[in-house]
């Protein structure tokens, strides 16, 4: 789960962060007012979770709380790659000399945690990464330990920071880290964390992403997910609880299992169709399940056509067959529709779809025929 | 010979009193499967399934000589029992478990690391030795008896694969889940070096998808260390960057784990890779 | 450093741990107010830093206040095993089913805190491990990962606590645990846990040793230490940065580092005396660190002679000398003394303890000399 | 040959700017010992006594070569000392600096075992290969290049031993304090295996006293493992139970650790137990 902006930096702020004093703008009023309060110069940001809000225009300048107020109302509500603009926070200006990256996240190879500092702030780290990795210092946190003062040290020796800072940066680094451990974090993020004229340390801008294993120990985080500028399809199917991902193509899968999801998503593209989604629908597929999912499905309008795949394990063909007529009684739709069971009481299974007699739903042996089937159906829709 | 489970697998049962635990152990009796016992705190002395029933996984492999467990319970208390088998020095510990949260599962594989105890899991349908024991919720009529061994990070693609090898006559040696978690506790490379030892063994098949290094890792390995064939195939050439697919270690970060490298680093170590995963038997 | 028991319940409390819901009372009328307060019977326990109060008659039971008061009255005041008593502590008497023994220690050759249950509670543990030692069920705990959950069952389970108190049992064991870590405990010690009338568990008894070392990141604990029942000489040798431990023997040694001054102590015996005390003045050996080892050692009345043994390492004697006349100089005593430097300048430093022409001092050059002249003075003082 | 410490080692002073680390450099440089810089965190770039300053022991040992490291550091800031040396790969480690809690001590001392590096102490004076390096706080004029390994807990006892045996002309191969706390890096076992070793070491003295076990088990080692003949001195035989005599490590607890029941120990391995330092020369 990823925090908004604002969340994590106020997150690291408990931790002992120092972060601007800004504050969270719903309306271009509430930005004017919180402008005033703070004193002019601010920045206008846009809050939403998918990078390059920059250049989409959702970080603005501004001079004077009218400023600020006419800026929010241009960010607020605008749609940055399929996020729309709900919240804008305020920050007082801040007076940037030098830019530093500093962060954690989880080493899975080395399944450990993982500090990094860098002197190239302000950029994407996966880019400085790329393009000069030496300029990352990494040290790899025992997660039995912690984060040792001695490894912030070898950062702060790493990146060259001037040494009337390294208190400073100790202190951030350790705050940071113990944020990372109590929230059960996979990743947070200072970047950029400046300088500024009175040298003093600031995180600038923050990110943060929770473990969603995690959760159930964390119920204050848990309450900071912010659905209202995903798209309805996944808060939809969290709440019925499906994994769902919505993708560009034609083709709507409803599949159990995540590999076997993927698969059929690869296989569709293999006979030149296109996946709509992702959606695993998990063990059991009772009839309720199926029909969240398809309602989900038959609610994203690019689909044209529904690749039902599933491999009857524990579960019964049989009875995913009734799951999906019954849910298909509750979900009405015209679009053709392509099902494949197999498995446990394959025969069974396809006996029932065949005999509902569903007249824009023909069912498949083999998985590479279901999906030719789909992609065939999608083209002549 | 198999890897990992056969018939001389003493099997129990962690959470054997919980719903889940109940249904799955009931199969896998049914299956053939050697279970001696089970554990549910609190219900030590009661009987399930006609199986004893623990406190303690010390007291259950005191009484019944077990030398391996399976894990049922909910994540909130999987990672203790995960730490209990360790401790009580279960040899096979199978995790089906999901829902561990990351900085639990780098402490238990920091832990085994130091143990002799193997983990499967977590987040895994266990393995399957077919005609001998089936240590976790794999369907046991989709298998049967042969030479290919089968290791997989995939639930029902795993079944997919299966199935399709025992349809076109093809049996398998040991069938192995190892979850889809980015930690787990046996890797692709652990897996492959089983089945390049297990003299039953002759080909492998190796199921992996996006996410990760361990596929790449796996090519080196199997280039500089296996002389069996490996088929293999990846799930997730369509999905996109910074997306979750459903599994928590299925996601292209960074620009690494993509289909596209895991596929190029499997051809250059001369491992056929299939489009789809009923090509499979056809290339092995 | 030892808690009393008071301060051990009260801090196990803090932690979650039952126990009874008692006060300190530090004089007999105080005792008699918390005695109705608290209603009766209530128990009356001497607290001292000792052991054997109860062989003592240092805990009675009291059906009334009044009673309460007069074994307050008795026990006040008293001397347990030269341990003067200052404070009682008023508990509601227990209705007493079972006694079972919870502790945690390090144990020094794992090199782990190790925890234990037993039965057996009520009994010196000490007793129990000599006597059956099969009836202890032990667990050594990872200090990283910390006490687990199936660690207390497989407690619960060895010592056969009825089922329906596992719940109680591992709360409470994890509490205690707890507060082992947070105060960086040697030693956290229920004895008897027990099993009351309405199957409650209830920490009747409590002992707590802190780690010295760790007594810095401590301060609220380093407060809790008493010295008011304490000896007078350990409390100043403290203050002066000493290690001083009284003994019953009537040759005073002074002498630097803790393995020489026991040696020293040892060699005294060997030659027919008897050590008054164990004495290390540490590095350095300063006059004033001389002085204030020389008050303590002649404050002990039995002391007949004293004897200096300094191993000038890093040290110089001659400096040591100086320190040793200086002291002198503030610290008057007639009594026969024995002075043995070696090691670095150890010629200049005799010179000028022989210079110093101190009528009842006497040079030695080897431990054994030393030693000899030392008990010879004492038994002709 | 010797011990340990020898003409090869490259030294590197943690703590160096410090009085007690100055001054100790000092007498170390003095000696011949082979300083090759200090770390001081915020003072790299710094010289002191013509040796250099780091910032950090990784940035020390990059520069210098290190394969050695000696703590005067107070205590509060000696485990993460400690984890640094450890993480930095230092060969050995010696740290002077006492005080430290037992609970650090633990992890410590857990993370030395899963690690190439060799800590002697902590609170301890250190080692001294006569004629060759003096790694810690011993006074090196009172001791001779010989044939005599000396190990101890204890400290100005231990000058004692090896002042009397340099006064009868018995040199020394190395003086090892192992320290006085109840855990630490190297314990009697470790030193005498290495003395065993050595070459040029061909008797041992092994300097006891009350508190734990170490002794008894250094007998059992030494019935079972030494060719050469080893002398023992035990202290503490006055030593009231329940009290602990200066070093956190010395103290008669519920029966055990008294020097009675090590003297036994030790001559029942075959071991002579000097009755006063002094006799030890005799003895060898």
């Amino acid at each position: 789960m990823n925090l908004h902006e604002y969340q994590s930096k106020f997150r690291f702020a408990e931790f002992g962060v120092p972060i601007p004093r800004g504050k969270v703008a719903h309306s271009p009023q509430e930005a004017y007012e919180i402008a005033k309060e703070l004193g002019t110069p601010v920045v206008v940001k846009a809050q939403v979770l998918i990078g390059g809000r920059g250049k989409a225009g959702g970080v603005k300048l501004a001079k004077t709380p009218e400023e600020a107020q006419r800026h929010a109302d241009n960010i607020l509500g605008m749609d940055i790659r399929g996020h729309r603009v709900l919240k804008v926070l305020i920050d007082p200006a801040s007076d940037i000399k030098t830019e530093i990256y500093l962060g954690v996240t989880n080493d899975r190879a080395a399944r450990q945690p993982l500090i990094m500092a860098s002197a190239e702030g302000g950029m994407d780290i996966e880019e400085v990464n790329r393009v000069s990795p030496e300029k990352i210092i990494r040290e790899h946190i025992d997660p039995f330990l912690g984060l040792r003062d001695y490894q912030i040290r070898n950062l702060a020796y790493g990146i060259e920071l001037p040494r009337e800072l390294w208190k400073q940066f100790m202190k951030i680094a350790r705050s940071l880290y113990t944020c990372y451990v109590e929230s059960d974090a996979t990743l947070v993020e200072i970047n950029p964390l400046i300088i500024d004229g009175d040298r003093n340390l600031l995180a600038v801008d923050g990110k943060m992403s929770i473990d969603n294993n995690a959760l159930y120990r964390h119920p204050d985080l848990a309450e900071l997910r912010d659905t209202s500028a995903e798209p309805t399809a996944e808060t939809q199917a969290r709440a019925a609880g499906l994994s769902y991902v919505k993708l560009d193509g034609e083709i709507g899968c409803m599949v159990n299992g995540a590999g076997l999801a993927m698969t059929t998503m690869d296989i569709t593209k293999l006979f030149g169709g296109s996946p709509a989604n992702f959606l695993d629908i998990g063990g059991g597929a009772k009839a309720d399940k199926v029909a969240a999912a398809l309602r989900i499905i038959l609610a994203d309008p690019n689909v044209k056509a529904v690749l039902f795949n599933i491999f009857g394990g524990i579960t019964r063909c049989d009875e995913v067959a009734l799951g999906i007529i019954e849910a298909l009684d509750e979900v009405k739709s015209d679009l053709p529709m392509v099902v494949r069971l197999v498995g446990t009481n394959e025969e069974e299974g396809r006996r029932i779809i065949d005999e509902a007699n569903i007249s824009n739903m023909q069912s498949a042996a083999t998985l590479a025929e279901a999906a030719q089937k789909a992609v065939k159906a999608a083209q002549s829709a | 010979m198999a890897i990992l489970a056969d018939k001389n697998t003493k099997l129990l049962i962690q959470g054997i009193t919980g719903r889940e635990g109940m249904f799955h152990t009931e199969q896998m009796i049914e299956y053939g499967t050697n279970v001696v016992g089970g554990v549910t705190p609190g219900k030590g002395g009661e009987w399930v399934l006609g199986k004893p029933v623990f406190d303690t996984v010390k007291a259950a492999k005191e009484s019944t000589g077990a030398n391996a467990s399976i894990i049922y319970v909910p994540a909130a208390f999987a990672t203790d029992a995960l730490f209990e088998a360790i401790d009580a020095e279960i040899e096979l510990i199978v995790c089906i478990a999901e829902g561990l949260p990351i900085a639990d599962m780098m402490k238990v594989r920091a832990r085994l690391d130091h143990s002799d105890s193997r983990l499967v899991g977590p987040n895994c349908p266990g393995l399957l030795t077919p005609g001998q024991a089936k240590v976790g919720i794999m369907p046991g009529h989709i298998a049967a008896p042969g030479n290919i061994g089968v290791v997989s990070r995939s639930g029902t693609l795993t079944y997919e694969v299966v199935y399709a090898l025992t349809q076109r006559g093809m049996g398998q040696t040991t069938c192995v889940g190892i979850g889809g978690d980015p930690i787990n506790g046996t890797n692709f490379i652990d897996a492959l070096a089983m089945f390049e030892d297990d003299p039953d063994t002759e080909k492998v098949v190796m199921i992996g998808e996006i996410g990760g290094t361990d596929e790449e890792k796996a090519a080196q390995f199997i280039a500089t260390h296996m002389s069996k064939p490996v088929v293999s195939f990846i799930a997730g050439r369509t999905a996109p960057p910074g997306k979750t697919m459903g599994h928590a270690g299925a996601i292209v970060e960074g620009g690494s784990g993509t289909a596209a490298d895991k596929i190029a680093a499997l051809n250059d170590a001369g491992v056929k890779v299939a489009d789809h995963p009923e090509q499979i038997p056809d290339m092995l």
